[in-house]
């Protein structure tokens, strides 16, 4: 299994979302992020206090998928969630060891 | 009843344009007819009473609070409630007999009516118009609002460090010895500043001059907040500062035309130009952002309703419609540029610009209060007004207000550091001021 | 137009001080003079109704929605403005009549005036003073929130747990059983307890006991929370509580000075006693959390805040100045004492201390309103006065108010649980009412 | 001093009931006895025209503001607290006297007062009454603040997308060829509407027929949101709304009650009305949701109640209470349906509903108008009461009010596309107008 | 050392703390976050726009344990986070290469 | 590739931030979370009702970084976030299989 994690646009989730359920992803796990890499960030301006904020909201989705699907998953969140600007996020793929559903105990593959 | 406060033998009525202030202390005079209690001046009065609370607890208090970041929310809430509170309770006790008590000097008045007593329900105070008196507990309650949000405005040089001990120890001392001598001083027949006939409708020195020197004091001695000018300090909740700013314009209201102490004529001059030096300010501030090459912001529209206010406020009823919009004008304008382009290069952390907006826009609006006087810029001047003459007694008030505010403020802040140590710990002033001083969180989303 | 209501020959005059309460039934005796309808008396009764009706949308809506967590905010907010409309309507159609109609008994009045038929713009009440009249629709205006405000008090001890349905149905019963008949008995000329001579300003009986007493009630019935005293339950902001707190300070000068009728010294005494209770009682909750080992919160200035107003009530008309601070020490003590000690020990999850604050606060004032009325302690009370047989009296109408608020809450949260069940499933609780009840979310940050 | 402002003739007093509307325009008639300034109303007026205020801000720019997305947030605030700014300072400028000047035509009135010239805190105005006015700066910040507000109910269609500059730009060129003349044709005597005899009491035509259809058509002009329909636009803060609902509710007293003019028993009518039919349109809406087969929502109870507060404007003096109740019923139920079923349909992102509810409540109110002015509704209507002459004279207003709007609107858009380009680019739509518009964020929590 | 990451039902943290803490893991890491899966979320409407939140909000708990404790720990939030109905959520377990304590310097397990 | 996860004190982020630009990295992601550990929470009082509040707010980072890069990322982490009091946090290592930048499709290192 793999854990794959994908930073993203937060405007593109639901195409992401989409695309992901189309190719049989059942769940996925969202969370709320900052990031910072070639896109800078922007500038406030309170008062006169100027603060640049070098951070830009980001969504990232962690998704653990079988070996097989997890290119697949790859390559369809690349192609969901791209818009060619800068900015548009990484997607990393870690080696997962195991996995448990809580509620039935069920566990690796199964499991998703 | 005889009423308990006059006018110093001044004629001041709307027929007769003529120089305007809060009225003054008690005069002996025995009256023609027997002053009456017009039941429309009563209502208005309790009205522009309620009006200034709502500015002090919520509005103060969420437009200070939305400036400062989420973990020091709580601590301004508490500070401004807390002491607000306090100077309801101290004006009872002895801070009305000390401003407008009977006897006295040029400095303060006399202690007879310390606790209130003697005043009943059907004691009255005088009114601008011979022959009308409204009731005094009216009249002590309008009085008493003004000197709560006038110590509560302090607090905006002071925020996210202070120990809240020290405010209320610092909030007993100024008070007593800065806020109470300047209310008797300026408005009080036999104050010294009344007496030179300075002209001040609403406050602009005894509040906001005051207030906002004061907070400078304050934000010298008590030093920079750790990370100043180098951490983002950005507003937690611009959305709170939008609230706090509506609530301050409409109970200004109270504020303004309530200083006209009755239902009239005066009171819709000053009510009409509450309305547009505001605006004006509003206005001109966001153009003047732009002009120095930023984004007209919120921020800058709060702020320049707050700077409009401040200055209309001594010119409330000393000015025509007009010359309420060039105030709000030039306000508007130069407290901006104070703000945004003076105040960083003076290094003090007066951080919510209590001395940026209130004293400057209070010195702008006493000064240029001899000037909307003025019959030909549409203001109520006589024929014989000597615009030169007034500017001069103006600037003196505004000095005078000025040193006795910085010096007070300076022995009430020495004290209170001596006393509580001024300031909180670094641990606590970075985990923020509501769990280190009041043990809870503003927000659990 | 024949006033429509009267005060049963009691002269109330301030120049002669005297018992306070709201004005009563009808009188049928012919005035010698025509009375006058004082264009000052209807600025400021119309001014006082919309002051309360801000103590309620937004006030207690956002006081009582900070104090519950993020998922449950809007179903407060609903309840609240749904219970408020529901009580308008329902006071034009018949309660207005229950209460203050022609003719009835001691405990309810006559139907006469259902649907408020024959009342025009040119009908009017009578105050507390011969001869001056309000028009009556502003008469009806100002009673009519206050039943608004009482019933939706009662909330604070259902939240998070009660169906929607159930908050509405059980307001039907309770205005009609309980809140109808009280501000009958204690307002209402032939009224039982106003016969006794009770004095009850502006409403520490009909108001504060009677909601405090029924949110107990409510509490008891429906049960705890789950997770109660087990799971983290902080205030979701206490920021909207503050707001609510500052909204209700301001309304109550209303709800207080209001109850005198007309804008004279009466209102102005009751307004400087509504700033006064209210600041003491702040500081001395604070305080209090201090020697109870805590540090003084914003919370406790919040809740001070309401103890004070609480206590106040009853006696706003009825106390001198220093009376008021006395009342707000001693409301701010207790009440911080009994929300902070006591109540844990109940075991009631009376969620929001209506209970604690507002009928403990209630008793506190409804009780020692005998006491403020000492001349020798600044009070009205005349020469004569008795305070021993008045304390009789009060006391008396405090059981009464108990009684009759627990028998007749308990039918209502009775009847509403066979007709909704009262309460939401577990699974609604833990997910929050605002979607389960409302499809809604509070907040989309 | 004469008065300024007349009733050309008729003779509105409420003891014999009549038609009502606002006052109109300089009559030259000499009158028996001086007019009078009663100083009760001069304290209802000024207190209401602050209730007005309140309106706009806080209460509108929250209102609005908790609809909108968190990144929109200080866009729409900023928007509202600016063109209100502008408002005032076009009514002072030239909008008072081109709506109730001295002259004019049916359209406009004349430029006399430009710069408010002549005016002086010894002005006085007209009010319903023979003998009795009120300063004419008061009545003069009383209109301005209607006129504030109509301009800023506008943006209730734009939010989201639109550019600041060009809602300053639309403001200008709307005001002057829109609210001006309309205001001018139904509430000045000589203007075409008002000399028809319509029925407007507060503004049902004037202010929400014309706020609504002008944002309508700016909805049309500037498209719909990127992602509307597609992407979840839910409010980013329904407290934000509810406690902007509170304040409309609240600030709407001193606009219906303070359309009386005078602290009368008018006023208290228009008062208890405000109350009903709000109450009333709150709990039909949220019926109607249920049976719509939704749940009884607050969006749903702060749409009802803005809803009941429209259709009761032109109403407020011209319907009994239970006329109230039914209007508020009728708006509440119909609002509800159109926007939940019949706007979607319609394909226009009139975002934030103000033709839904402002137009469609106008149209509701200023028709039924005619019919809650029955006598047998309990209507304060004369027994010579013609409905169908009435029901046919509010049409040709309600119709002429809709062209003029959409006509003025669409011009008025068109120059501000011209001018500044109107909409905001993708990039900072998406981004939101917040940081792109005004280099700001709403919170930092 | 596994890094084990859990995603449960928000109310089920405090149990799922105290069971953790009694076998001897004295430290963890929550993040709010939001998830679909076979949960569906719920409709919510406002005046008449009605949006699908796909979404269900949950906490996810990260926790480095060492090899041997790891089983125990999946086991323990396992048991401690089941409520038997749909959406309580998934554990699953990464190797970890390296672990430091920031204040003092130690590595691996003795940072934990 | 190396993911570098770190939890901090959130006032250590500027520091952190401007240390690791120095060393050459170039995007990171952040995420508010609440922790415990060594460091207790604090008590919170509401009108008698009292809770302790075991979580103290931390910031996750992020990084992931080539591998020979990767001490030196733990290293400046670890000496920027540190103030030698309980609570600074820790510095966790994982492999990563692979790795996409949205924008271009570059995989692997060039991807960072
Ligand atoms: N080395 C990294 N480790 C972890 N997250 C990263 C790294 N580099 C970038 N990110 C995340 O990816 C987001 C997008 O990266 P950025 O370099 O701005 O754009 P792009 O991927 O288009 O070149 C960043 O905001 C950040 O959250
Ligand atoms: N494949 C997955 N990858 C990552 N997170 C997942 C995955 N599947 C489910 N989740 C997370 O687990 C939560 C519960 O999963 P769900 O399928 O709804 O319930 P259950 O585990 O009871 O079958 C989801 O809300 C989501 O946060
Ligand atoms: N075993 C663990 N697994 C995951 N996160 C941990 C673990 N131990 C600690 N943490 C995180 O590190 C933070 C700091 O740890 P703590 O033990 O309090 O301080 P220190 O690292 O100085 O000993 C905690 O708040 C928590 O977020």
């Amino acid at each position: 299994m793999k854990l794959i994690i994908a930073i993203i646009k937060p405007f593109k989730l639901d195409p992401v979302r989409e695309a992901l359920s189309d190719i049989g992803v059942q769940g996925l796990t969202v969370t709320e992020v900052k990031g910072y890499g070639r896109q800078k960030g922007h500038t406030e301006v309170y008062r006169g206090a100027e603060y640049s904020v070098n951070m830009v909201p980001k969504l990232k989705l962690e998704i653990v998928a079988a070996d097989d699907l997890a290119p697949r998953v790859v390559e369809t969140i690349s192609a969901a969630a791209a818009t060619g600007s800068i900015g548009d996020g990484k997607i990393f793929t870690l080696d997962v060891g195991g996995a448990v559903r809580i509620r039935t105990g069920e566990t690796d593959e199964t499991a998703l | 009843m005889k009423p308990t406060l006059g006018l110093a033998g001044r004629a001041l009525a709307f027929s007769a344009p003529l120089l305007f202030s809060l009225p003054a202390f008690a005069q002996e005079a025995a009256e023609a007819a027997a002053p009456v209690v017009d039941k429309g001046d009563v209502a208005w009065m309790m009205t522009a009473t309620v009006l200034v609370m709502a500015m002090i607890v919520p509005g103060l208090a969420l437009f200070y609070g939305g400036l400062v970041r989420t973990k020091n929310m709580l601590s301004v809430l508490t500070q401004i409630i807390a002491v607000a509170s306090l100077a309801m309770l101290m004006w009872a006790i002895y801070g009305y007999t000390m401003a407008f008590g009977d006897g006295g000097n040029a400095f303060i008045a006399g202690f007879g009516k310390m606790f209130l007593s003697g005043i009943t329900a059907d004691s009255t105070a005088a009114t601008f118009s011979d022959g009308f008196v409204i009731p005094e507990f009216v009249f002590i309650s309008f009085q008493m609002t003004f000197s709560a949000i006038t110590v509560a405005l302090v607090i905006g040089g002071l925020v996210e460090r202070i120990k809240f001990s020290a405010v209320m120890v610092f909030a007993v001392i100024w008070l007593t010895i800065v806020y109470y001598p300047i209310a008797h001083m300026v408005w009080a027949t036999g104050g010294l500043i009344f007496e030179w006939g300075a002209l001040d409708f609403a406050g602009g020195t005894v509040v906001h001059i005051n207030a906002g020197v004061s907070a400078l004091v304050g934000a010298i001695i008590l030093g920079k907040r750790i990370g100043y000018q180098k951490e983002v300090m950005a507003p937690h909740s611009l959305t709170m500062t939008l609230v706090g700013t509506g609530l301050l314009w409409v109970g200004w209201f109270g504020f303004n035309a309530g200083s006209a102490l009755e239902a009239n004529g005066g009171a819709g001059l000053a009510l009409i130009n509450t309305f547009l030096a505001t605006a004006s300010a509003v206005l001109f501030w966001m153009l003047t952002e732009r002009v120095l090459g930023h984004k007209s912001s919120l921020l800058g529209a709060c702020s320049g309703a707050i700077a409009g206010l401040v200055a209309i406020t001594p010119a409330a009823g000393n000015s025509g419609p007009m010359g309420a919009i060039l105030l709000g004008l030039v306000a508007g304008i130069l407290c901006c540029v104070f703000v945004m382009k003076i105040k960083a290069k003076l290094g003090i952390d007066e951080s919510l610009d209590a001395f940026g907006i209130h004293a400057v826009g209070g010195i702008i609006g006493s000064i240029l209060t001899a000037v909307t006087m003025l019959p030909s810029l549409g203001g109520p001047g006589g024929d014989d007004y000597a615009v030169g003459a007034q500017l001069i007694i103006q600037i003196q008030a505004v000095v005078v207000a000025i040193i006795w505010a910085a010096v007070g403020s300076a022995i009430a802040f020495t004290v209170a550091k001596v006393v509580t140590g001024l300031r909180v710990s670094e641990e606590v002033e970075r985990e923020g001021l509501d769990l280190g001083e009041h043990g809870e969180r503003a927000y659990n989303y």
